[in-house]
């Protein structure tokens, strides 16, 4: 009885994570974005959650922990403060405008889900759409980073595919062993952290952090 | 807890560093940290001599043949690398660099060791992802100790596109861990660990390996330079300093052959079909043929020497793909001697960059005149990259393509020669331009001792190399290549 | 024997390090390195007449790479032979170099002495080695050390270029000859010699087919037969002059010797369209080889152009040999192989004999123009004696050893009238007469070359006051001009002594009826017969009673010594003589349609063109191959590689796009499989 | 036996002398015809020894320019003609040195002669003896193919390189089945003895005109005993194509050593034809004017094709004979 409560929940979030991650895709302001991750990643750590309760495997609730403080407290902070250190300007700068990006994205869920829909052997035990949502999630990551212009919002999109892999992890495995769980949320975090320090050199040497700007190597 | 010894070496002397006030301390600790971790290293593999695996912490850490090799390209190298650095960044007087940067680089330098070693040591594919990624973080640093406009964003490009690649490994691992689940293979906790997954090979789902080889292909493959995912490379290469460049060409990429290799044994026999072997070919080939036109046609010696690292991967990965005895031998051969011969290249390129103040080919001319034992030595060392005998890339370049025949693969061989024959053009046209003719101005040079016999040293190597292999590596390269091949011993 | 052969390359490998390890004296350092190497070549020269008679051949098995096999060292016959003409050239080079090496002042005489040595040693090595990889080492070696001689000037920017073509052009060769070995590797699954031989039954005619062509292309390169010859009269040139003695003389017949192990040895039965097609080649290279030559006024390039077409020749040699085998007329095959095996020998003597003579002009009077030479046969007369005989080699004129080989090889091409089937009836005369056709312009050329540099008035000042060279460098020369009177006169009973050499490739001898009295007596075969000592015997015979006919009869007559007659135009200049360009001006006309020459005229006048001051004319050839085939696809080449580098935009996007869409489309390949 | 070779020997000698004496005979009957043919009485016979004989007698002037190659030239030019001479069979099937080479050291006999001409042109600097040279071995050059082609063609059929055993070859034949391929292989061979003897319309003997002159351009310079061993020489290899032609085209009455009768006969036919073909050639000579130098490859080219369709028909032939 509860478990199909549990359940049921576990497909609704995660419905709801692929629309976040679309929204995440069309919003037009830098804030929204960040809150959009944060929420997205909420959903994340719900469907950590429950899926720890749903099939008992309890180390999951950790990672559930971890993911809900990191991901949607610590690392949209960073961002929010960076935003504002950096000063620069909160609308975000596509290449290809936001009904195009729909379509496109669209597409790509179509191809993930065309992709490893239907594998035979990919029938885990909670369900199998979330093998393709996780794939999409990455697709959208990768297409994210691919159209935006500042560097912010390609970190947005590397923590996106990110946020697929763990999605991934957990609803297939229950999560890797816990050294390497504990690994990889280390690592996402420096990796931010790093990357937030290049983005502050970024601004310093070449005013601003348009990507477009970092185009002196080529050939 | 020998492994642990050699992982704790870099550790220590990389903290050692940090926390010695004095550049000469600095340089004191930076030199004897890998001048120790390079002897125990040779010390400790050609005592067990390797051939039967070696595990450690639960079997996290597993030291095969294979990586034994690598083991030892990574603290060879890095020996190398940090003696040449030595003379190079801790250089007095006008162009002084400040201790504080020193110190910064000499962590990171040993921290990128250490990542590098537990990368090649682990055998719990997980870790072995953190430790990948953890390279690229710690080399991030490395590529930009300037803080030029160029560097940075060679840093930036570098970091960004190796954490998405990197990102795409870690699914191609989930893919692999949830096929071994699938396949029931019983007891949780080890499930990552690659000598027990190469045990049950045959029980996982060929599908998901499938699936699995691809991203971690993609993902790996982007760490490796392998086109068309290699398009940070150059900028990174050129823009770091010449001994880090050397790191990380000679080694690093090497490293993340070393991943794809280790899945793509436990994918041939899933599937048992050469599905991944097709793909190393493929991507091997391609790489070598983006990488011609930008060797032909090229401003930059720096960039040259990159691109044609990109060449090596490929070759390296064809050799791989080719399989059979002579094949995966020429490939892994192929990595130590690129390793050597392209670190001393880059290393030469250092002199270069430090005698005429450019990284431009046309700002240099008529080396041979001006310096004739640099000329020497970096004509020789073009020679050698670009496979010509008696130096060691030929017999290694030679034996991955009779691997290839004797794979039955006659047309990729025909294509893989023909595109060596263009590089070896462009590489000739550069070097002759470069080293031979005159020169009116004479170039600025003060000698340095220690990054001469730096170079001196390599050349002999790469020389050496070419006929004569010592019978301890080459019993380490052979049982590697049964390894590769999937004998299990 | 062994011993002997082992001392040898000791002998190389000690000049080698003598070249290096003396730098201090200069005379000294060139001394010693060159008779070292003049002392490897006597030995080579003493084994290899020994293993030339195929018994006790001698074998050296060092270990090697464990894949690849052991490295083995062996001389047959056919690498007796080829080691003889390496080593008997070399010594005469040797010789010529301890003079010769003054000229490097600034240069390092040991250096050039390190690499001299090496060259030889690689030559040797070649010939010697059985085992595919091996090969390809030294052969890429002997290629890398001939660069470094080639580029030894390398202040010239002609000099580097001639460098890049030539190993890029040999490099390519390279990759086509290891596609071959290869080849052979997948069907024998072994490298060695040997094995390819006991397995080339089991060749399917497909692979077979392809094997030829590549080791065709490979080797066609390196020995410099049209179209791929372009490398050679652009390196040779530039190489010192015993150097490229050398390189002329045997480093292109390596190739002739890799070409004949293939075809005769590791590929089996042999169809006989091979022959032809090496018969097309040949021809082609002697007839374009000659007429380049023709418009040459480089001394040098001239000599490396005639190069071509000797191999030409030769080559005509082992396609007759190739066409008879396959068609199963063995004793004619032989005859064929040994005829262009000796070609291979003679050419080596005179080709290197003109080297070394253009080598001796060069070091006299400093240029190579033969516009501003002339005259030289005054003050040199030693060197005009022996670029004389060599000319008159070269030009195949009785009665010195390049007519013998000529002659053989036309005997070679005309035995296709034994054959049955109209085609090689009616092609192989042809060939032959234009195998003439090839003789007399060499004749024209080599009247030009020598007339031009050696008769007449002196051209420029630097000929007018040349000196003769130093007695080493005249003794290089006599041992070779003296030698191309013996191999003349002694040709009968050398080629009847080769017979071992066809009997392993071919496995028929040349029958003992072909030879008699120390002629060559093909009669019974119903083709020609040619006595060369006789030949020789009568001729000066002849020459020196009427010499001594005429000193007598000329004593009592007066004889005066005046200016040569100017159609009464007071004092005639120098620069009135006939050039070399005007020399060959008739053919030029003639071959336009391959020439496609052409002329520029510059008058300086004052005003009005009777007020004449100067004028300036200068004609150039169109280089065919170069323009029509090389520059293009050079362009093309680095035309894509523009084009490909607009990948690499630098726009971080743009990359990741790479990787993604890399992705995607590797998902969908799974799916669909 | 022994006594045959000896008659052999004693007959093949005779051969060479009557050569060398013939030669300047021919050339003069030449002569007399274009002399006749311009209403000029033309020399006598005597007259052409009598040049000769002077010249020999004369001194001479040498250039100082001129080195040893051009004072050993006319020995070798005249030793390579004697030799090659004694190897075409004249009036019977043998010759004095025909064991000695083929027809190919024949026509390379010739071809060295003509290389010393081309040096000692070159030796005494003028512009003359330069474009002399130049335009002589290009020439020679040309009717190389054609003279070494036809040849092959005969001895195609007669199975044998040797010049004696094309004469006995040929003598042996019933002439008029195979004139079919004789017929143009002798109007190859025609064309070349006609360049290579340097008459019209090829070279013009009798010109000094500067842009006309080969041979004579060359020898400019010589005077004296020099000019006239050159110009004796040049006669006798004139005299040698012919006999050649005569010998292989009209092979009757060829004698064998033995048969005294046939020792009679024979001389008397060979100077038949042998001043039958001066006729011809002298006939052309006044009938044709000088070719202009860059025509005559032409007329070589045609002699080629000649040689060629000779070949083509022997094979052609062959199929059904």
């Amino acid at each position: 009885m509860e478990q199909e409560w549990i359940l049921s929940i576990i497909h609704l979030t995660s419905m709801a994570f692929l629309v976040t991650s679309f929204a995440l895709l069309v919003s037009p302001q830098l804030f929204s974005c960040i809150r959009f991750y944060a929420i997205h990643s909420f959903f994340l750590a719900v469907i950590t959650l429950s899926t720890a309760f749903y099939n008992h495997v309890y180390h999951l609730i950790i990672s559930a922990v971890l993911t809900l403080v990191l991901k949607t407290i610590v690392i949209p902070q960073i961002f929010f403060r960076m935003i504002r250190r950096l000063g620069m300007r909160k609308e975000v700068e596509t290449y290809i405008n936001i009904p195009l990006s729909l379509l496109f994205s669209t597409l790509l869920v179509f191809i993930s889900f065309y992709g490893v829909g239907n594998m035979k052997a990919l029938d885990p035990p909670l369900s199998k759409e979330f093998v393709s949502i996780s794939v999409s999630t990455l697709f959208l990551g990768m297409f994210m980073m691919t159209t935006r212009k500042k560097a912010l919002t390609q970190v947005l999109g590397l923590l996106l595919i990110e946020n697929g892999l763990f999605l991934m992890g957990v609803t297939t495995t229950f999560g890797m062993p816990l050294l390497v769980e504990i690994g990889i949320f280390f690592d996402v975090l420096v990796g931010a952290i790093i990357m937030g320090v290049f983005v502050f050199k970024i601004r310093g040497a070449f005013e601003g952090i348009d990507v477009d700007k970092l185009t002196m190597l080529k050939g | 807890m020998t492994l642990v010894h050699l992982l704790s070496i870099p550790l220590v002397s990389g903290f050692l560093a940090v926390i010695s006030p004095t550049k000469k301390l600095v340089r004191l600790f930076f030199v004897l940290g890998t001048l120790i971790l390079a002897g125990y290293s040779w010390y400790f593999v050609f005592r067990t001599g390797a051939q039967t695996p070696i595990f450690m912490f639960g079997e996290n850490l597993m030291m095969d043949a294979l990586a034994a090799i690598f083991v030892l390209l990574i603290t060879t190298v890095g020996l190398l690398s940090s003696l040449y650095a030595a003379g190079y960044l801790f250089k007095d007087g006008d162009l002084a660099i400040p201790v504080i940067k020193l110190r910064r680089y000499v962590f990171f330098f040993h921290l990128f060791l250490f990542t590098m070693l537990l990368a090649v040591l682990s055998n719990n594919l997980g870790i072995m992802w953190i430790a990948i990624e953890g390279t690229t973080l710690a080399s991030a640093f490395l590529v930009n100790v300037d803080d030029k406009k160029s560097s940075i964003e060679a840093a930036w490009k570098y970091l960004i596109l190796c954490t998405v690649g990197i990102a795409l490994a870690l699914f191609g691992i989930i893919l692999v861990y949830y096929s071994a689940i699938a396949g029931a293979l019983g007891e949780q906790e080890n499930l990552l660990h690659w000598s027990l997954l190469l045990k049950k090979a045959k029980a996982l789902d060929p599908q998901v390996m499938k699936l699995a080889f691809i991203f971690v292909l993609v993902g790996y493959g982007t760490k490796a330079g392998l086109a068309p995912f290699h398009s940070w490379l150059p900028d990174a290469h050129s823009q770091a300093p010449s001994p880090v460049s050397a790191l990380l060409s000679g080694v690093l990429l090497s490293c993340s052959v070393f991943g794809i290799v280790r899945f793509h044994i436990l994918t041939r026999i899933a599937t048992g079909s050469g599905f991944s072997n097709g793909l190393l070919v493929f991507f091997g080939i391609l790489s070598v043929a983006v990488a011609c036109p930008f060797i032909l046609v090229q401003a930059d010696y720096k960039r040259l020497l990159a691109y044609s690292s990109v060449e090596h991967m490929g070759l390296a990965a064809a050799g791989i793909g080719f399989g059979g005895p002579l094949g995966i031998y020429g490939a892994l051969l192929h990595i130590v001697n690129h390793a050597f011969t392209k670190s001393l290249l880059f290393f030469s390129s250092g002199h270069l960059l430090h005698q005429f103040q450019t990284k431009e080919i046309k700002g240099v001319r008529g080396l041979l005149k001006t310096n004739p034992f640099l000329g020497g030595i970096f004509f020789l060392g073009i020679l050698a990259i670009s496979g010509l005998p008696p130096f060691s890339i030929f017999v290694s370049e030679f034996s991955i393509l009779s691997g290839g025949f004797a794979a039955k693969r006659f047309m990729a061989c025909a294509v893989l020669l023909f595109l060596l024959i263009l590089i070896f053009a462009g590489f000739l046209r550069h070097a002759s331009n470069m080293t031979l003719g005159t020169r009116e101005q004479e170039p600025r040079s003060e000698k340095s001792l220690l990054m001469d016999s730096v170079l001196g040293l390599g050349i002999v190597l790469v020389f050496v190399m070419g006929f004569y292999i010592p019978a301890p590596l080459q019993s380490l390269l052979e049982s590697a290549s049964r390894i590769v091949q999937g004998v299990v011993s | 024997m062994k011993s002997l052969f082992v001392l040898q390359i000791i002998l190389y490998i000690l000049g080698g390090v003598a070249g290096l390890s003396f730098e201090r004296n200069k005379t000294r350092t060139s001394v010693l390195t060159h008779l070292l190497a003049a002392a490897g070549g006597g030995v080579g020269v003493l084994y290899s007449l020994v293993a030339l008679r195929g018994q006790n051949l001698l074998v050296l098995n060092l270990p090697g790479f464990a894949l690849f096999g052991n490295l083995r060292l062996e001389v047959d016959p056919l690498s007796a032979f080829f080691i003889f003409v390496i080593s008997f050239l070399s010594i005469a080079t040797s010789i010529f170099a301890i003079g010769y090496s003054k000229e490097f002042k600034e240069k390092s005489v040991g250096f050039l002495g390190f690499l001299y040595n090496f060259f030889i040693l690689t030559m040797i090595l070649v010939v010697a080695v059985r085992n595919a990889f091996y090969f390809l080492i030294f052969w890429e070696l002997m290629s890398l050390v001939s660069y470094f001689l080639v580029v030894s000037e390398h202040e010239k920017p002609e000099a580097r270029r001639a460098g890049i073509l030539y190993l890029v052009m040999t490099h390519a060769g390279t990759a086509f000859i290891s596609i071959a070995f290869l080849a052979l590797f997948a069907n024998s699954g072994s490298f060695s010699f040997d094995d390819f031989v006991k397995n080339a039954p089991s060749l399917s005619s497909v692979w077979k087919n392809t094997i030829f062509i590549c080791a065709l292309i490979g080797f066609g390169t390196k020995a410099g037969m049209i179209p791929l010859h372009i490398w050679l009269p652009e390196a040779h040139p530039q190489a010192p002059s015993h150097v490229s003695a050398l390189m002329s003389g045997v480093m292109i017949k390596t190739a002739i010797y890799a070409l004949l192990r293939f075809i005769f040895n590791f590929l089996g039965s042999i169809p006989s369209w091979w022959g032809s097609l090496i018969l097309v080649l040949g021809i082609a290279s002697t007839l374009l080889g000659i007429l380049y030559a023709l418009m040459e006024h480089d001394l040098k390039r001239l000599l490396a152009f005639s190069s071509i077409e000797n191999i030409g020749i030769i080559l005509l040699g082992i396609g007759a040999a190739t066409f008879l085998a396959a068609s199963h007329h063995l004793p004619f095959a032989s005859f064929a192989l040994i005829a262009s095996l000796y070609h291979v020998l003679n050419h080596a003597v005179f080709k290197g004999l003109l080297f070394l003579g253009a080598g001796s002009v060069l070091s006299a009077t400093h240029t190579r123009d033969m516009e501003s030479l002339g005259g030289l046969i005054k003050n040199m007369p030693w060197t005009a004696a022996c670029f004389l005989v060599g000319s008159v080699a070269i030009s195949a004129l009785p009665p010195l050893n390049g007519f013998v080989s000529e002659w053989m090889t036309f005997i070679a091409l005309l035995s296709g009238f034994q054959c049955e089937g109209l085609g090689i009836r009616f092609f192989s005369p042809i060939l032959a007469s234009l195998l003439g056709l090839a003789g007399a312009l060499a004749a024209m050329c080599f009247v030009k070359a020598f007339g031009v540099t050696f008769l007449g008035a002196p051209r420029s000042s630097h000929s007018e006051h040349a000196q003769e060279v130093s007695f080493s460098m005249k003794m290089g020369m006599m041992i070779l001009a003296l030698s191309c009177f013996f191999f003349a006169v002694a040709a009968p009973s050398i080629v009847s002594r080769l017979g071992k050499l066809s009997a392993a490739l071919i496995g028929s001898e040349v029958p003992s009826s072909y030879f008699g009295r120390g002629s060559f007596l093909l009669e019974p075969s119903g083709l020609g017969q040619f006595s060369p000592w006789f030949a020789l015997g009568v001729f000066v015979a002849i020459l020196m009673s009427l010499l001594v006919l005429g000193r007598l009869g000329l004593k009592e007559r007066p004889i005066q010594i005046g200016s040569t007659w100017d159609c009464g135009v007071p004092n005639l200049s120098p620069r009135m003589q006939y050039s070399a360009t005007g020399y060959s001006k008739p053919l030029r006309r003639i071959f336009s349609f391959l020439y496609q020459p052409t002329r520029r005229v510059e008058v300086e006048d004052e005003g009005h063109e009777l007020l004449r001051t100067a004028q300036r004319f200068e004609s150039k050839i169109r280089p065919l191959f170069e323009e029509v085939f090389y520059r293009p696809v050079a362009k093309l080449v680095f035309w894509i590689s523009e084009k490909a580098k607009q990948i690499q935009t630098g726009h971080i996007q743009l990359y990741l796009s790479y990787i993604f869409v890399t992705l995607i489309v590797l998902l969908l390949l799974v799916r669909l499989t | 036996m022994e006594i045959m070779n000896y008659s052999r020997f004693i007959l093949s000698l005779a051969q060479v002398l009557l050569i060398l004496g013939l030669a300047p005979a021919v050339s003069w009957f030449i002569k007399k015809m274009k002399a006749a043919s311009q209403n000029r009485v033309g020399p006598t016979l005597l007259q052409v020894y009598a040049d000769l004989r002077k010249l020999f007698r004369k001194g001479m002037v040498i250039s100082e320019r001129a080195s040893w190659i051009f004072h050993c030239m006319p020995y070798v030019l005249f030793s390579v003609t004697l030799v090659a001479a004694s190897m075409v069979p004249v009036f019977f099937e043998g010759s004095l040195l025909g064991f000695m080479g083929d027809l190919i050291v024949f026509v390379y006999l010739l071809a060295l002669g003509k290389f010393f001409l081309a040096l000692a042109a070159l030796d005494t600097g003028t512009s003359f003896g330069g474009m002399g040279s130049s335009r002589e071995m290009t020439l020679s050059s040309l009717a190389e193919p054609a003279l070494l082609l036809a040849l092959f063609a005969l001895a195609y059929h007669a199975k044998t390189l040797s010049l004696e055993g094309l004469a006995a070859h040929f003598n042996r034949q019933a002439s008029f089945r195979i004139l079919f391929f004789t017929l143009p292989a002798l109007g190859a061979l025609l064309i070349v003895a006609i360049a290579e003897s340097g008459r019209i319309p090829v070279d013009n003997p009798a010109t000094h005109l500067e842009l006309t002159m080969i041979h004579e351009a060359m020898i400019l310079e010589y005077s004296g005993p020099y000019l006239a061993l050159i110009e004796w020489s040049h006669e006798i290899k004139q005299l040698i194509f012919l006999s050649l032609l005569a010998n292989v085209f009209f092979p009757w009455g060829l004698s064998n050593a033995e048969g005294i009768a046939g020792l009679l006969f024979s001389p008397a036919v060979y100077l038949l034809k042998i001043f039958s073909l001066a006729f011809v050639i002298g006939w052309i000579e006044i009938l044709s004017a000088k070719l202009r130098l860059f025509r005559v490859p032409d007329l070589l080219g045609v002699a080629y094709v000649l040689a060629v369709l000779s070949l083509l028909g022997q094979l052609m032939m062959g199929r059904w004979m």
